[in-house]
């Protein structure tokens, strides 16, 4: 047992936490969520360059055959820097295409920045394949993608990967995004990813990552690997409203004296530094396992269960301890706080965890 | 042992609940959804109006000034109904800062101001706060010193909120810098237009504004200052005393918790009422347990005061109970909407109106502002059940 | 609204406190527990020449004529003082037999202490009338009662109301448990109640308490009725841990001061004082309602699923700030917590309660 | 980043795993259920011995002292497994008094102590605490004055579990009483049968024995204080360091936890198999949701440990995690028991072997024991986040 970055991995951290201390500034934070629209376009570039978004990607692609938990790695730094979501979405979005289909030809272009590509999995419904609304047709023998799908993130993105029914089950498929058979409808998400409900209107279909009507099993398990890599995006936030939490209590004063010297802000120290340990180990045994392909229980759905609460629950402690300082709209505990409510809806939502867990341990 | 209104109080009730079926709709809701701290909405203006017409202004007023003299467990059905109704709440000029002037001003300031406050004409914003002195506000260090008949005033305020709304400032300043630090303090009464005021916005997490307050070379009359000399920190106190009911009120978190509910009721996900969901059933009925007991806490505060006794440790309790229970619903409330639960709060789609994700962000400043937490923890172990100080 | 006992019913409060007082003794509350049996005789006879036992009777039976909010503000104060449990027990039991039969001429007797009535209502299934095991049959032409009834408390009492399945209903039946068809296997109970599994094997039925068969909303009532008294025997628990752990934090010293001085400390200490507060608002405003017939929502399912829980919470607490110096079998507090414990499991068990605000709030 | 166990420590796990098949059954586990603290059964000694036979009693122990120098997560595999079995555990002199022998004792007493010791000649009791001196120690007041060549220790200790089985009692007292307080303590090692000690029982609530220790001029010969006079308060703390790894074991709240969810697998109520029940469903699932986090912090401990770091804070986090967290269970497991789960643990019909009633009783003292849960916090902030201690 090792629960401790490689020496690579901390090379890779050590790299993105400067990369993030220098770019993604207090200014550039507020720029970016007052903009029209995805305006990281530059930055983009840049960690392009880096190969940050090959990472996790075959070598024959250009990616740098990394693993799901070096990529992890990655974006624990990247969420505690917070580099904007738009950009964890692309390095997500390579990593789920070249997981679903290593062979795309499309993988390539993702590595490389030049294109972007959005993970449409989700419907009104909560997300069973079985009720999607969704759906694949045939139109002049060829197959397209009509239906919506919701609360897409980085829907901007030029190539979509949309779970759709087809027949009795469910398939992948790529969807080129930039005609006109894909209409979006923009939506002003808590976490500053930017999403939108997207309506295919016969949209065709650019490849079939599954066969037709079997990728219900892909969808699970790239569904768990977003989910790990959310963990590792948690851990991230965590970490960082720890430390700022920490450094704070030690300089502000109140009452004659530094607020860290009150015992009940010592305390409540303690009680988040307990839960982000717990935490940090939940979630790099799961991501471990899922990366391995290991999974020997509900080690997944015990830190999804975990972890989502904890962050919150630190963002609460951390504004809490900071008061009207962390509340003023520039400081960067509150883009933590909307990104751990957005992670934890969306991959980390306790009720199913709990009822995973429940299976394992009950029975059905 | 008897848990029900009496007679009286029934009356009352019916007739702020008539009063509010008058006058509040959806859209004086939605109005101050929109506006947050930019000042009262036309339907916001309207609706005060109505309260003054109808003699509620001086609701908690002694009837010497004018006041209805309602007694607190009255005031408290009226916070209740107003805010689970979603009404504005009469502003902090009435209900803190004119029932303190009432009880310390000079013959000559109570003839000066309240008559003003009355009309109307006089909106206070409250500056206690500064970088150096939230919770501990006796280390304020805004001074005004006297020079001839007017008072000089130099420093900064922080988290005044509503400055850039406000006619006037009601300052606390340090007046006897050689003073031990809580006796060094007076109120006084800040024109907002007074040559060397300036006001900077600064925004909040949850879409709100507050300001900082610059004051260079302010200059007062000397009978600005209110009450005594030195007496400022006291002074302060009292006015938040008089906020004791409104701060601890359930009512808000209530309002939401109802009209989320009736989301919920109405929701159907992936072909199953969400109301179906054991999870959701679980956590909903726990939320109304602890709004039920928060309810208790408030009237705690109001029969408190009844008895003649002032409710520190009860007060603190209610505050703490509400602001903590606020997030709970909140992080619950967006839990259950499921993806719908992380949209902005001004997103159109948002589920609730956006409340509970807006709640999310309000809910923290609950608990730091007013006295943090922790000091109200303190106030219920030495108040409440006389633990030593030293 | 007046959240304080009438000048009358602190005048009841005061002398249970002083009779506790002196009374209920640390050794005699040892000897108690370790008695084979109810060794508490001579206390019953000492309440009922008080007029205790006959709280909430009609007059006519030679009770005092109160309503249900007098017996419980008595209990509030038995259960502060530790009167024991089946001594509680036979002033429920007559508050049970007035409430449900108040014309059965049974109801002196136990007034006058003569006799002890024990409530037979629970069976291993947990309490669904529909559900139950014992049933009334007819023999020899007299209702007879067979099966048996779970965790009987103070089930040595001569008399046993038995909640039994009659036909497709359920009855109330009172029956005389002296003869050789009541058998009891007696069992260890957590609260210091005296609790037997009871199996009645044809038990004669001295008098039926319901009509036939149309006995479930009069047994409802009554468990409602039960529940709500317990609300006050925890509320006085609640109360007697509160003062007695504020009083050892500002006693007990360590690292040079008194504990209470811990900011810590003061702060759990502040939490049971919140928690106790709000407690007691909610079962009095239960209590009132039940016993005024005009329940307006769920507020005894809200008291039960409060009070319950704040209660364990309040000892746990309580047990943790005495640490070493409560935790000895002599320690008063150890016995409000076995109290706490039995209390809730039996009347407020936080599922159900939950269940009914549940329904209240979405329907079915 | 790697959470498996490596080929050594797996095989390491299946040699106790399969130890442990063939050492312990249910009737040890329903032995040590029946005596508590009233010494050891014969199963408890035959598994004792069986562990001694094994050469594992010197686990933990360097290997110049014949032990067999596993890492700290070696370590903490063995107890994990060893509680979640329900076996005895090595007894404190074995882990926690004789390596701090191995440390600080001098030559001489190292070869007069440690042989007896690996021989199980003998027992210790620990006497730390006293009346007045519980989670701070270094306020205690039992005194050893040197006449001639012989302490003579007056003074009575407090929660001297074991005493009334024990041979020996390892015992903090105060030989330097001009020194500051934390300066003037030793260990010293007393017979249990030298004139002038004496023994009273004290019943705690979990239905254990623990003892009172009264000390009346007792004599010990000089060289019976071990190491340094004066640095008794280190090496208390020292021996302490060394259970680090048990106090923050989630295996014994493991054990009654699946033995509970066993127990509820199985139960029907109201024709209705429990564990259908969704409240009993959340709830355990959470419960086991939070046993995987406590596993994760005692796992921290051991990792810190093999990091060649002193486990302070991560030590700390387990323990208040541990303890806290069987109070949760054992309210839950009552709770879902229903009319079952008020049954003393000792009646025979209580489920689940009455463990969930039992943990009831024991969990306080796992959170106020050992130094409290507010030092606890503390040390974290302290050790953990260097907070400033003034």
């Amino acid at each position: 047992m090792r629960p401790a970055p490689t020496p690579e991995q901390e090379e890779l951290k050590q790299a993105i936490r400067e990369f993030c201390a220098r770019e993604v500034t207090q200014e550039r934070l507020l720029a970016w969520e007052s903009a029209d629209g995805d305006a990281t376009d530059g930055l983009r570039r840049a960690i392009a360059e880096l190969g940050w978004l090959g990472l996790g990607l075959p070598a024959s692609a250009g990616g740098s055959d990394a693993s799901l938990v070096d990529v992890a790695v990655a974006l624990q730094e990247c969420a505690r820097g917070l580099l904007p979501r738009s950009l964890v979405g692309a390095i997500r979005g390579a990593v789920a295409l070249a997981a679903v289909a290593p062979e795309s030809a499309d993988v390539r272009g993702l590595a490389a920045g030049e294109r972007a590509l959005a993970l449409a999995l989700d419907e009104e419904s909560g997300g069973t394949p079985g009720a999607f609304v969704t759906r694949i047709e045939t139109r002049d023998g060829k197959p397209c993608v009509t239906g919506v799908k919701h609360y897409v993130p980085d829907a901007g993105a030029a190539l979509h990967l949309v779970a759709a029914r087809e027949g009795s089950g469910a398939s992948l498929v790529l969807v080129e995004a930039d005609g006109a058979c894909v209409v979006r409808d923009a939506l002003r998400s808590f976490g500053g990813d930017q999403q939108a409900h997207v309506r295919y209107e016969a949209a065709p279909v650019r490849a079939r990552l599954t066969p037709a009507g079997e990728g219900a099993e892909a969808l699970a398990r790239l569904r768990r690997q977003q989910s790990a890599l959310a963990l590792a995006e948690m851990i991230g936030g965590m970490e960082a409203v720890l430390e700022m939490t920490v450094a704070y209590v030690k300089e502000r004063e109140q009452f004659g004296q530094k607020i860290a010297l009150f015992q009940a802000v010592r305390h409540q120290i303690a009680e988040m530094g307990m839960r982000f340990t717990a935490a940090r180990h939940l979630a790099w045994q799961a991501i471990t396992r899922v990366s391995g392909g290991c999974e020997q229980g509900h080690e997944l759905a015990s830190a999804l269960a975990y972890v989502g609460q904890a962050f919150k629950q630190l963002c609460w402690t951390g504004h809490h301890l900071h008061g009207g300082a962390g509340f003023v709209v520039e400081h960067r505990l509150r883009f933590h706080s909307e990104r751990a409510q957005s992670l934890c809806v969306r991959y980390a939502p306790e009720a199913p965890a709990l009822a995973e867990i429940a299976n394992a341990l009950l029975g059905k | 042992m008897d848990y029900e209104l009496s007679a009286r109080e029934r009356a009352w009730r019916d007739e702020v609940l008539e009063f509010i079926a008058e006058h509040v709709d959806e859209e004086l809701a939605a109005e101050s959804r929109s506006r947050g701290n930019e000042g009262r909405g036309p339907r916001a203006q309207r609706f005060l109006q109505a309260l003054k017409d109808r003699g509620w202004w001086g609701l908690a007023w002694p009837e010497e000034f004018g006041g209805l003299g309602k007694t607190a467990i009255e005031q408290w059905i009226f916070i209740d109904e107003i805010e689970t109704a979603g009404a504005p709440m009469l502003p902090l000029t009435v209900t803190s800062v004119a029932p303190t002037i009432m009880r310390i001003g000079s013959e000559v300031q109570k003839r000066e101001w309240l008559p003003r406050i009355t009309a109307g004409e006089i909106d206070f914003a409250l500056g206690y706060s500064e970088p150096e002195a939230g919770t501990d506000l006796a280390s304020l260090r805004t001074r005004a010193v006297l020079d001839g008949d007017e008072w000089v005033i130099n420093g900064q305020k922080m988290w005044n909120t509503m400055a850039h709304t406000a006619t006037h400032n009601w300052l606390a300043v340090r007046t006897e810098p050689e003073a031990p630090k809580h006796k060094g303090i007076s109120m006084m009464i800040v024109p907002m237009d007074a040559p060397g005021v300036s006001v900077q916005g600064i925004w909040v997490w949850p879409g709100l504004r507050t300001n900082a307050l610059f004051l260079d070379n302010v200059r007062v009359p000397r009978d600005h200052l209110i009450g005594e000399r030195g007496m400022g920190f006291y002074y302060a106190a009292m006015a938040l005393n008089f906020e004791r009911l409104s701060i601890g009120s359930i009512g808000m978190a209530r309002r939401h918790f109802r009209a989320f509910v009736a989301t919920v009721r109405e929701r159907v996900v992936d072909g199953r009422p969400l109301r179906e969901d054991p999870w959701v059933r679980e956590r909903l009925a726990r939320l109304q347990v602890e709004i039920d007991a928060a309810r208790m806490l408030g009237f705690e505060t109001a029969w408190t005061l009844d008895q003649g006794r002032m409710p520190a440790a009860e007060s603190s309790m209610a505050k703490i109970y509400v602001s903590e229970l606020s997030q709970r619903i909140a992080d619950t409330g967006c839990e259950i909407l499921g993806l719908n639960g992380q949209l902005h709060a001004e997103d159109p789609g948002a589920l609730a109106s956006g409340r509970m994700q807006w709640l999310y962000r309000i809910a923290p400043m609950l608990a730091f502002g007013g006295g943090t937490n922790e000091v109200q923890r303190d106030i219920i172990g030495f108040m409440g059940y006389g633990l030593p100080r030293k």
